[in-house]
C-alpha cells in the first residue's frame, strides 16, 4: 500500500514544484544528480526557482539546463565555476547568487533538517563572503553565525530504496542527498532499484524513510 | 613563473618536497589535496600511514583511476575519476567538513593565488567576473590543522605571488603554516614568515627581488631538495 | 486518581483512545512513544502506516520482544526490549533527535505530572532532590508535532493534573495539542484549551469539580470511546 | 603496522586517563558502552573525573561504578533517574552535575566534533535548565544558544573495527558512540570483532577510522 502511495514517474513528481519554489537538488558536477527528475523540471513550465545545489552542472547540461531554460531566478551554492553561464547571468543581472563556503553550505542543509536556525563556524571570518553576518567569540576565536537553509522541495538521488522509502547511496554520490532529504518540505527521491520492506541491511540504511516522500525508480534502458 | 625552473619540474619538485615532508613525520597523517600541483602530491607518497581524504564524501582516497577503470562516482572534489584503497569509506559532506572544520584533518595542500607575509591565503577568486566559486578553499583553510601552500613563485606574468599584503579576496587570514615553491620554502610561525629552504638555482638576493613578502631567514638556511 | 474509572481500565481507555484518533487520520504517521501509558497505545494500533521512533535510535519500533528473545541492544529509551519491523533502521543520537527538532514526527505521546490551561507541560520533574533526569523530555515537548498527553485525570492523590498553571518545573510553555484522560478529551488551540469528549462516568458539573484548569466545551461535546 | 600501532589492552589504553579529565562514555542505561575499558578505569587510581554520558548506569554498576567509587568530580548528562545515588551524592554537595536535554546534549557532542562552537535551538526555552543561557528570535520564534561539549577522551563502543580503526555498531548501542567518537583529543574504542581493512563494506562503516586512535578487543570468555 506504501509502496503505491510513494511511487510515482518524474514526470508526476515534478508536478509537485510550483514556480518561485526553493528546491535543492543534490549533485556533484554533474554526478550523482537525479537525471529523469531534473529532466522533468527542466522540461516543465515552472519558472523563477531558486536551486539550491554545490553548483549548476556545465552550461545547458545537468543542472545547467535550469539556466539555460531561463527557469532560474536564484542560486544558492558554492561553486559555479564548472559553469561559466552563471557569473554571465549573475553579471547580467538575471539571477542572484548568494556562494556560501561548501562546508558551511552542507551544514546550513543539515541543520535545517534537524531545527537548528543558526550556527557558528570559524569558515570565511573576515572574508567577502560573511561579511554581512553576525560574528561572536568563543574562547579566543571568531566566528560567524550562519543560518539554515531550507528548501520547498529535495530532488535526490539515491541507489536503492525499500519500499518504504530507506535510502541507500553509491560512493562519493553520498555527498549532499542525505543532508537536502531532511531539509525540505517535500523530498523525492530517484533511485536505481527499489527492493521490498526489510532487504536493506538496518545498520546500513543512510536516509530513513522519515525523510522521504516520494519515490521514482529510474527507468532501465 | 620565473624560468629558472621549467614548469612541469617545477610542479613535480613541489609535489615531491611536500610529500618527503609528510612522509617524514612517522605518524598517521590525513590529509586533503586540493586540485592541481597539490594532487601530484599523492603520486610521490609511499606510506601505510597517509591518508588522503576528497571533501566529496571519502576518505581512503587511491591513484588516479586507469582510463578503462573510471567510475564516474567514484571521483574526488576536482571530479578526477579515482580509486578505492583497503578501508576506505564514504560519507556525507556535513561529515566531511566536519573532519575538515573539527580539526580531525592534518593538513591540507593547496594552490593560491597570493599568500602574505602574514600568512593570509587568496585563493578562490579572482574578482573579473567569469568565475563564481569557492568550493571548500575557505573551510580548508580555517579548518585543517597545518595549511600547505603548494604553488609557483611567481605568476605566469611574473609577478610575486608571496605579496606584503593579498590584493585579492582572501581566503583565510593568517592561515598558511608552510610555503612549497619550487625556489623555496617558508613556514610560517603566528605571523613571522621565515626561509627554511632555498633552491639551488637562486641566491638569496635573487630570492628577494621576487618575493615581495619581507621574511626572516632560518640561521640553519638549507638547500632544497629538488 | 478518581475512582471513577478503575487503574487499569483507565491506562487501556486512554491507549486505545489515541491509537484510534492516528489510525484515524489515514496518512502516513511518526510517532514517539514515552514510558508508562504511552508505550501501551503500540499494542492498540493496527496500521502499517504507522511508524515508531525511539529516540534512542530506532525507527520501526515493533512489539515489546516476547521473554526468552530478548536482546539487551535492542531497546526503546525506556530500556524495554523491542523487536524490529520490515524496514526498521538504526542511527546515532543526533539524528534521532534531528527527527525530532526538525519536525518530522508527527506526534509524540507523553505522561505529565501537570498540564495547565495555556497548554504548559510538567513532566520532567519533581523537586524532591530524588530524581535528576531529563531526557528526551523537552526535545519532545518542543519538536514534535503534535504534543498528546496521555495521564490519568487526578494525582494518586486526587489533585487535578490540569491547573491553572503549572506549579512544577515546566518541560515547554503552550506545548499541549491534546490531553487524553480517563475521562475526558481536551484539545488546544493557541493557548484556547477545549473539551472536546468526555466519558460517560461523568458530567460537566463532576468535570469541572476535579478540573482546576478552565476550558470551553466544544458545541460537538461527544462522548468519549470507552 | 598500523594495527599494532592502535590496537592495546583495556588496560593500557586507561593509562591515557589522568585525574581531572573530562571524559565521554557511550552508554545507554547500562546498554552497548565499552565494559572493559569502564572496568579498567573503575580499577585506575584516576579521580576527579568529568564524566560525559547519557547516564550513570546504576548504583555501583556499570558508569555508576565511577560514582561508587569516588572517581567523579563531575557529570554532563541528561538522566539520572535509573541510579538514585547520582541526587544523593549532588544533594550532599559531593558532585556537580549538569543537566542538558538529550537532544541538545547529542547535538552539543556533535557540534564539538564538527568545530561547531555554538548552535541555537528550540529546546527548553524557558525552562529552569536553560535560563543561564542567551537566546535569540529566528522567524519569530526563540531559540536558546547551546555550546559544544568536548571531552579529552571518549571510551566508545562499537560491534567491529578493521585494522585501520573504521566502526559499525549494533542496533540501538550506536546512540551516542559515534557522537563522541568525534569529540574527544583521544577516542578508545571498544569492540568485539577486529578484521582486516578492507572487509567493512565502505557504505556502512559508520564512523571513520581518523575519529579513532586507539582499539581494545574485547576478550571472548
Amino acid at each position: 500500500m506504501l509502496r503505491e502511495e510513494k511511487m510515482c514517474t518524474a514526470g508526476e513528481a515534478a508536478t509537485e514544484i510550483r514556480s518561485g519554489d526553493r528546491i535543492m537538488v543534490g549533485s556533484f558536477g554533474n554526478s550523482g544528480y537525479p537525471e529523469a527528475l531534473v529532466d522533468a523540471v527542466a522540461q516543465s513550465e515552472v519558472t523563477n526557482l531558486t536551486i539550491i545545489s554545490n553548483d549548476l552542472g556545465s552550461p545547458g547540461i545537468g543542472l545547467g539546463r535550469f539556466l539555460a531554460n531561463r527557469q532560474v531566478k536564484a542560486l544558492i551554492g558554492n561553486y559555479y565555476n564548472w559553469n561559466p553561464d552563471v557569473a554571465a547571468a549573475k553579471n547580467s543581472g538575471a539571477i542572484e547568487v548568494t556562494l556560501v563556503p561548501q562546508g558551511t553550505f552542507a551544514e546550513a542543509i543539515r541543520a535545517a533538517g534537524v531545527g537548528i536556525p543558526a550556527f557558528y563556524v570559524a569558515t570565511g571570518v573576515g572574508t567577502a563572503l560573511t561579511e554581512d553576518k553576525p560574528t561572536a567569540v568563543f574562547d579566543g576565536r571568531t566566528y560567524v553565525m550562519e543560518r539554515a537553509i531550507h528548501a520547498d522541495v529535495a530532488l535526490i538521488r539515491a541507489r536503492k530504496a525499500d519500499t518504504l522509502g530507506n535510502l541507500s547511496y553509491y560512493k562519493t554520490a553520498r555527498n549532499f542527498n542525505p543532508l537536502m532529504a531532511m531539509a525540505a518540505r517535500l523530498t523525492i527521491a530517484e533511485v536505481d532499484e527499489i527492493v521490498p520492506a526489510g532487504e536493506l541491511d538496518p545498520e546500513c540504511i543512510v536516509t530513513p524513510h522519515i525523510f522521504v516522500d516520494m519515490l521514482v525508480e529510474k527507468v532501465k534502458r | 613563473m620565473t624560468d629558472l625552473v621549467p614548469k612541469e619540474q617545477a610542479k613535480t619538485r613541489i609535489a615531491r618536497w611536500i610529500a618527503q615532508e609528510f612522509m617524514s613525520q612517522q605518524r598517521r597523517l590525513f590529509i586533503n589535496l586540493g586540485v592541481g600541483t597539490p594532487t601530484l602530491v599523492a603520486n610521490y607518497i609511499r606510506s601505510d600511514r597517509i591518508f588522503l581524504q576528497a571533501e566529496n564524501g571519502m576518505l581512503g582516497v587511491g591513484p588516479r583511476a586507469p582510463s578503462g577503470q573510471v567510475d564516474p562516482l567514484l571521483i574526488n572534489a576536482g571530479r578526477e575519476p579515482v580509486t578505492e584503497t583497503p578501508g576506505c569509506c564514504y560519507f556525507d559532506s556535513a561529515t566531511s567538513f566536519g573532519m575538515i572544520r573539527g580539526g580531525h584533518i592534518d593538513a591540507t595542500v593547496i594552490g593560491a593565488f597570493e599568500v602574505d607575509e602574514t600568512g593570509s591565503i587568496a585563493n578562490w577568486i579572482i574578482p573579473n567576473g567569469r568565475q563564481m566559486g569557492v568550493g571548500g578553499a575557505m573551510d580548508l583553510v580555517a579548518g585543517a590543522r597545518q595549511v600547505v601552500v603548494a604553488m609557483p613563485h611567481c605568476s605566469g606574468s611574473g609577478k610575486p605571488k608571496l605579496v606584503r599584503a593579498c590584493t585579492l579576496p582572501v581566503t583565510g587570514f593568517n592561515e598558511a603554516d608552510l610555503v612549497v615553491t619550487e625556489l623555496a620554502v617558508f613556514r610560517f610561525y603566528e605571523t613571522r614568515m621565515v626561509l627554511t629552504e632555498m633552491a639551488p638555482e637562486i641566491d638569496l638576493d635573487g630570492l628577494k627581488a621576487i618575493t615581495e613578502a619581507r621574511f626572516q631567514v632560518d640561521p640553519q638556511l638549507r638547500t632544497m631538495a629538488v
